[in-house]
């Protein structure tokens, strides 16, 4: 919806020996889903890898609306929760039958089930774009939510439904107990979801739900209905949102009306946005992250909520392509070799910014911590929220960090301005 | 021999207001067709008229025979019928060549597949080449349509038009904004781009409304006047006035 | 019958002037800005808390006007360093902006006054009831609220039709683009209504947070039904906003009122077929439905009549 | 941008950190610490803080310290799973959680799957607040214990303390449309239909939880019902809420309640000036006239600012240590097979006892109404400041709390 020309997704196709680079990207990635637990093998890293990859496959169904097809939707929950209830009713229909269909074939059922509830509904809500979508979608994720509460029998109240996916039939002598197998399992369906949501950017309708998202108006002039290009993308994002859904009624064995609920669609937009709506691989940047310190951070800091809103309206504010639009920013620097003109005036401002970052950090633990709690620890130092020097500490970087940064930044947009004139000479930037 | 494009007592009003009073128009098979007339004269509803932008209050329009008023614009577009825009009207954080490829895409079949993969169908990639080419874009093919000179996005908006092969073009204003110099390069190009198409163009350069033209049709308030070859037009006296105003009488 | 019907109307009518209270500045700041403010909710919750707080030190009344001042310069600060810069970026910018500002302005609220309910209570001179109907007491507070909320609207309306203005915010609200190339200083007309929005939030919160509870979590509790109302009225629409919030106090109230049920009007069903979603929706009564009533609403206007109730508009 | 490089560093240094010290027994406390939830989690997080240091103080459990660690489940039963398993994996033994029956069942479900898998690595659920009779019922699990008085014990109690009311004749039942509500409602109408089959129920009312703004039209409903008697298991702002809304209206009824005394009941009922009209079933007051647990207020009261809520989180913890040194071991085998059936003089006052057939503690119950102190020095504990205090009204014995249960216990 908002028109900044950014490039859209890798035109590097084109260019010779990309191919073999892009094929390498996603062999490094395999990769590293397989090596990943060999490295950091302790339970909670498990866990926190297991989280992650479906956090990456929410988040990047969500992209297939928000970034691919410019549907800002508020409720992407529904089909995630619904592929979540229907895998945990399969598993645990499957488990009474004894029908021979093994653990990992459960998230094509989650997919299923979010596709089902896009195809009957989506032809409504996909109408219209804009406000109206968001808007219906908001509705729609509040209904379901509230409607799971009251059809108990399908979602067993606020409890959910729970399941025991041990009991399904073992694969290969994998019974899928161990978080580990779990994990194996969840990484092979990042993969794979992953690579097919890649490939479908690469089809005539992924490449007609970008139209769609420039300017639907012009689509309608070159044979395509909008309104249909925007229902199919619902009902893939639907689809993967499903698989996600899925997996993490296999991680965790239930599935109940949160699952359905506002927080997860707040969080998936967190993680596409956060990560950077316009490029591919943003999302997973994102759902790295925000999983990442939805875990860590509500076990440091009382008030993670807080930090949630302030890096959300940073990046808004200051980076609205997201990590990756940042990232990217910097591809053509790279490519006319005029990046090592920047990096000194991002070093120069780095120390300020860390400090103003810090001074944030100290102001807000001061004042969370006031009336009791534990000392503040900051690069290992303890602060006392109740004492003086904190509130001077504190000061100092926050005040003192801010005018030093504010200075250093004008700097680093300086040497941006030049590196960028250079690449533009070379030809690397438009 | 049925007529590209047949309008029949076409009117539209938006609430009380009417726009167009009892529109007649008929554009031949491969006739090159120029609307001209005073700003406000609802030219450019009529445009919208005919691609299914906007419906008509009453009245039929025809498509090589088929009625198509009431039917959308992709409807109508998938019959043969494809229009540029007045204002630049591309897909601006896309690349030229995907902006190009996006028009190609349904005519040549593809539709909403969802299971090819775009970059390696042969004859999307052959036709987006080529028109890139004729549009002389192919040097800006990986840039953001965002980011091209204005003449250069009035250039892709003509490619974009004329990409899904349509037997009727539609141009709204083509060569609006532009100097002496790419004004002469765009009516080159257009010529050559409808070669052998019904072409409808609207146009307030009289020097390429008459260099291109083979039937002018003058429209007024909404209604059309006069329609004939340019010297009939130029010889006609209803025109005269409507331009000049008083002082004919 | 009758007594049920009379309260039921009384308290719909109640409920739908809070309603009011509390849309009309989401109202007014879209129809302005295009700005459809997640944190409209928040303001009100920090109205509520500056209210409790001043009340505390300096009485309720002077309160009831400083309080919404102080919100107001809020939110003209929020404009002017925040949303001022992501205008460029588009309306999704903004709107995010404003959903990651309702987080932080939570927890805000909770690390300064705690996550607990606040004691804030209705002022003595309010605290009596206005008048019985049916030996059921209307508090002469509620009396109050409804004052408020009316002369907000004709306030409001006046000011939207007859001040200049107002005038430049009706041109905006149908010739969004015209109105910056008119020469205005959109920049200052755009950080004054959106103060002028946030104060009006902060004055329901103020009026509110005694007759309901003033907590930490109270701006996540009321924030959407007032997308449903304003979407509901018609985006931008004073009068459609007022409409609704009537529209849906009395349809929540007279819903809870209704004990019917499926089961009520063709008789339960027969055991045997055991528990399914049939007999779930078979015995639920339009009471239990009642608070998600105005979402349903909210999904079937925007499907068949996507601008609203009054709007002009779709997006 | 260097913030979230900063944060992230922070929390990868929590996430790695699992080394700790080994002696120290670690108490995973889940419940929400941020969020609508968080006031009560906080409570409860101070209550459990409070008893490990007072166990700390007296050596701790058989020379190992207790340690608390609070782990935030934001009143979510899949965020609650999250931190279960991150505790597990720090090497927590233990995890305690109260707030809402719809966490406690996944933790019991968690619990039970955990230790079938992980032999070796077991781990009890201690439950203090979490009162799905299910989670004693079909749904019960060798690893998980309650102190408190499932929803439908409490019932039992009251309406043994109802039937010897005469004054009641006409009964509204109103609760949150969730299962606990529904347990209340269903419990209710069933034992007072046996105890008391003269009272009428004229009314039942379920409401969305925590969606209502405005309870004026439930109110105008009870009002018309002729109700003399309100039952209700509502709490937090669906409390407050009713209670206002029945003031402002001026329905005269006697309110029954499980909860009024949570965080924030109190102000609304001394907002609403309902003085001795709103009962509370509970298993512990704080003006209870037994010494040793006053002397205990009055210290908790003045070391954490709030009162007691929990007596039974007093009962979980000291029994947690008598049946670790029961058992000479702080496993949890061990102390699971400790604390079936034992038996143990409660807070206070009174024995209670672990059955081992649901691991279900029974207890002495107390129906309290909330009012003016009129004897400070009998009564001298009032709630969030309002100066007014619970007064105990009727005392029902652990013999009159006892339900059967349908527990079908698979043992290890």
């Amino acid at each position: 919806m908002t028109n900044a020309p950014t490039p859209s997704i890798a035109a590097a196709k084109q260019e010779p020996g990309s191919a073999l680079s892009f094929y390498g990207v996603w062999l490094l990635a395999a990769v590293a889903l397989v090596v990943l637990p060999m490295v950091f093998s302790s339970g909670g890293s498990l866990t926190s890898f297991s989280l992650i990859g479906i956090a990456i496959i929410f988040a990047l169904s969500y992209n297939i609306l928000l970034g691919q097809t410019g549907l800002l939707s508020f409720g992407h929950a529904v089909q995630y929760g619904l592929g979540g209830f229907l895998a945990v009713h399969v598993m645990n229909a499957v488990a009474s039958h004894n029908w021979p269909i093994p653990l990992p074939a459960i998230p094509l059922v989650g997919g299923i089930g979010g596709a089902a509830f896009a195809i009957v509904v989506g032809w409504v809500m996909t109408k219209r774009a804009g406000t109206v979508f968001a808007m219906i979608s908001l509705g729609i994720g509040e209904l379901v939510a509230s409607s799971s509460l009251i059809l108990r029998s399908v979602f067993g109240g606020e409890s959910g439904i729970t399941t025991d996916r041990t009991s399904l039939m073992p694969l290969f002598g994998w019974t899928f107990g161990p978080q580990i197998q779990v994990y194996y399992l969840i990484a092979f369906w990042v993969m794979v979801s992953a690579i097919a949501m890649y490939a479908l950017t690469r089809t005539p309708l992924g490449r007609i739900c970008n139209a769609v998202r420039d300017n639907p108006e012009r689509v309608e002039f070159i044979g395509y209905d909008p309104h249909v290009v925007r229902y199919f993308a619902y009902m893939f994002a639907g689809f993967f949102a499903g698989v996600a859904g899925g997996l993490t009624a296999i991680n965790f064995e239930i599935a109940n009306s949160a699952y359905l609920g506002a927080t997860q669609s707040g969080l998936v937009l967190f993680s596409a946005f956060i990560g950077g709506t316009a490029y591919f691989f943003g999302p997973i940047l994102g759902a790295i992250l925000v999983t990442y310190l939805q875990l860590g951070l509500t076990s440091v800091t009382s008030v993670w909520q807080l930090y949630f809103g302030i890096i959300f309206i940073g990046i808004v504010m200051f980076a609205p392509g997201g990590i990756a639009g940042i990232l990217m920013k910097h591809r053509p620097l790279i490519r006319a070799g005029t990046l090592r003109t920047v990096i000194p005036s991002y070093l120069v401002a780095a120390i300020p910014t860390l400090a103003f970052a810090l001074g944030i950090i100290l102001t807000i633990e001061t004042v969370a911590r006031f009336s009791g709690g534990d000392p503040i620890k900051l690069l290992g130092i303890p602060f006392v929220a109740t004492a003086p020097t904190t509130w001077a500490s504190a000061a100092v970087l926050f005040v003192g960090g801010f005018l030093v940064a504010r200075i250093t930044w004008r700097r680093v947009a300086e040497a941006w301005d030049r590196a960028a004139t250079v690449a533009r000479d070379r030809g690397y930037l438009a | 021999m049925t007529a590209a494009i047949q309008v029949n007592a076409v009117e539209k009003s938006f609430g009380n207001v009417q726009i167009i009073r009892d529109l007649n128009l008929s554009v031949a098979k491969g006739e090159r067709h120029a609307i001209i007339g005073p700003n406000g004269a609802g030219k450019s509803t009529t445009f919208n008229l005919i691609s299914g932008h906007i419906k008509p209050t009453s009245g039929e329009i025809r498509l090589n025979g088929e009625v198509t008023s009431g039917l959308r614009p992709f409807e109508i577009n998938r019959r043969g019928l494809s229009r540029s825009f007045q204002v630049t009207n591309v897909f601006a954080r896309m690349t030229v060549w995907e902006n190009v490829r996006c028009a190609v895409l349904w005519a040549t079949g593809h539709r909403y597949a969802f299971w090819k993969n775009v970059d390696t169908l042969p004859e999307v990639k052959q036709r987006t080449a080529e028109i890139l080419d004729e549009i002389h874009l192919s040097h800006r093919r990986d840039v953001p349509a965002g980011l091209l000179t204005y003449a250069e996005q009035r250039e892709l908006e003509i490619g974009i038009t004329i990409a899904g092969g349509a037997s009727v073009i539609m141009l709204d204003e083509p060569t609006a904004g532009m100097s002496h110099a790419e004004t002469e390069r765009a009516v080159a190009l257009i010529r050559r781009l409808t070669e052998g198409r019904t072409l409808v163009i609207v146009e307030h350069d009289m020097s390429v409304v008459f260099g291109l033209a083979d039937r002018i049709s003058v429209l007024v308030y909404g209604h059309i006047i006069a329609s004939g070859t340019p010297e009939e037009i130029r010889g006609n006296p209803k025109v005269k006035e409507a331009y000049l105003g008083e002082e004919v009488e | 019958m009758a007594e049920l019907i009379v309260i039921s109307t009384l308290n719909g009518v109640l409920f739908g002037m809070l309603l009011f209270l509390l849309s009309s500045g989401l109202t007014v700041i879209f129809s302005m800005m295009g700005v459809l403010n997640f944190a409209h909710a928040s303001f009100y919750m920090l109205g509520a808390f500056f209210g409790y707080q001043l009340t505390r030190w300096i009485g309720f009344w002077p309160a009831l006007v400083l309080a919404p001042l102080l919100v107001g310069a809020v939110g003209m600060a929020v404009e002017r360093y925040g949303l001022r810069n992501t205008h460029k970026h588009g309306h999704v910018a903004e709107l995010l902006l404003t959903f990651g500002l309702a987080f932080a302005i939570e927890e805000i609220v909770s690390m300064i006054w705690g996550k607990s309910p606040v004691d804030y209570r209705v002022p003595a001179a309010l605290d009596f009831p206005a008048f019985t109907v049916f030996s059921t007491n209307y508090p002469a507070y509620k009396i109050f609220m409804l004052v408020v909320s009316v002369v907000i609207f004709i306030a409001l309306l006046v000011t939207l039709k007859r001040t200049r203005v107002g005038l430049i915010v009706q041109a905006a609200l149908t010739h969004p683009s015209m109105v910056g190339h008119l020469g205005h200083n959109v920049g200052r007309v755009f950080m004054l209504v959106f103060g002028v929005g946030s104060a009006l939030a902060g004055l329901a919160g103020v009026i509110a947070g005694p007759s309901l509870v003033t907590q930490s979590d109270m701006a996540a509790f009321l924030g959407p039904i007032l997308f449903v109302v304003i979407v509901f009225g018609g985006l931008g629409s004073l009068p459609g906003a007022f409409i609704a919030s009537l529209l849906i106090g009395l349809i929540q109230t007279f819903a809870v009122a209704l004990n019917g049920s499926l089961a009520s009007v063709f008789g339960p069903l027969d055991p045997s077929l055991g528990a399914s979603p049939l007999t779930d929706i078979w015995n639920v009564t339009i009471a239990q439905i009642a608070p998600i009533l105005p979402y349903l609403l909210l999904v079937l206007v925007l499907i068949f009549r996507p601008m609203g109730l009054l709007g002009t508009r779709e997006s | 941008m260097h913030k979230l490089i900063v944060a992230a560093a922070a929390a990868l240094t929590v996430l790695g950190g699992a080394a700790s010290a080994q002696e120290s027994i670690k108490i995973g406390y889940i419940d929400p610490l941020s969020g609508g939830g968080a006031s009560v989690g906080e409570g409860g997080l101070k209550t459990f803080q409070y008893l490990a240091d007072e166990l700390n103080a007296k050596g701790g459990i058989l020379g190992h310290k207790v340690e608390i660690v609070p782990l935030d489940n934001k009143t979510n039963p899949q965020e609650s799973l999250v931190q279960a398993q991150k505790a597990v994996d720090a090497g927590v033994r233990y995890i305690t959680q109260g707030n809402g029956s719809s966490v406690g069942a996944a933790l019991e479900d968690f619990v039970t799957k955990n230790n079938s898998r992980n032999p070796g690595k077991e781990v009890l659920y201690f439950n203090y607040a979490a009162v799905d009779p299910s989670m004693t019922n079909e749904k019960c699990s060798y690893w998980h214990f309650r102190w408190d008085a499932n929803s439908d014990i409490k019932m039992e109690a009251l309406t043994n303390y109802m039937k010897g009311q005469p004054t009641i004749k006409k009964v509204y039942l109103i609760n949150m449309d969730y299962s606990f509500g529904q347990s209340v409602r269903a419990a209710a109408r069933k034992m007072l239909g046996e105890k008391r089959p003269d009272i009428q129920v004229v009314g039942d009312e379920l409401h969305p939880m925590l969606k209502v703004t405005d309870f004026s039209p439930y109110i105008a409903k009870i009002k018309a019902s002729g109700a003399d008697t309100v039952v209700t298991g509502n709490w937090g702002q669906d409390f407050a809420l009713l209670l206002k809304a029945a003031a402002d209206a001026g329905l005269k009824v006697n309110w029954y309640t499980y909860y009024a005394g949570g965080a924030g009941g109190p102000t609304a009922i001394k907002q609403t000036g309902l003085e001795n009209q709103v009962f509370q079933i509970s298993e512990g007051v704080p003006n209870s006239g037994n010494k040793a647990a006053m002397d205990f207020e009055k210290d908790f009261r003045a070391k954490t600012g709030i009162s007691v809520w929990y007596p039974r989180a007093v009962n979980e913890m000291r029994m947690f240590k008598a049946a670790a040194e029961k058992a000479n071991s702080i496993d949890p085998v061990k102390v699971a097979a400790a604390l079936e059936g034992m038996k143990f003089e409660v807070f206070d006052g009174g024995e209670g006892f672990i059955r081992k057939d649901d691991h279900q503690f029974f207890q002495p119950i107390y129906i309290s109404s909330f009012g003016s102190l009129a004897d400070k020095a009998k009564e001298p504990f009032d709630e969030e400041n309002t100066g007014w205090g619970w007064h105990i009204v009727s005392k029902i014995d652990t013999e009159q709390t006892m339900l059967p249960t349908t527990c079908n216990m698979k043992r290890p």
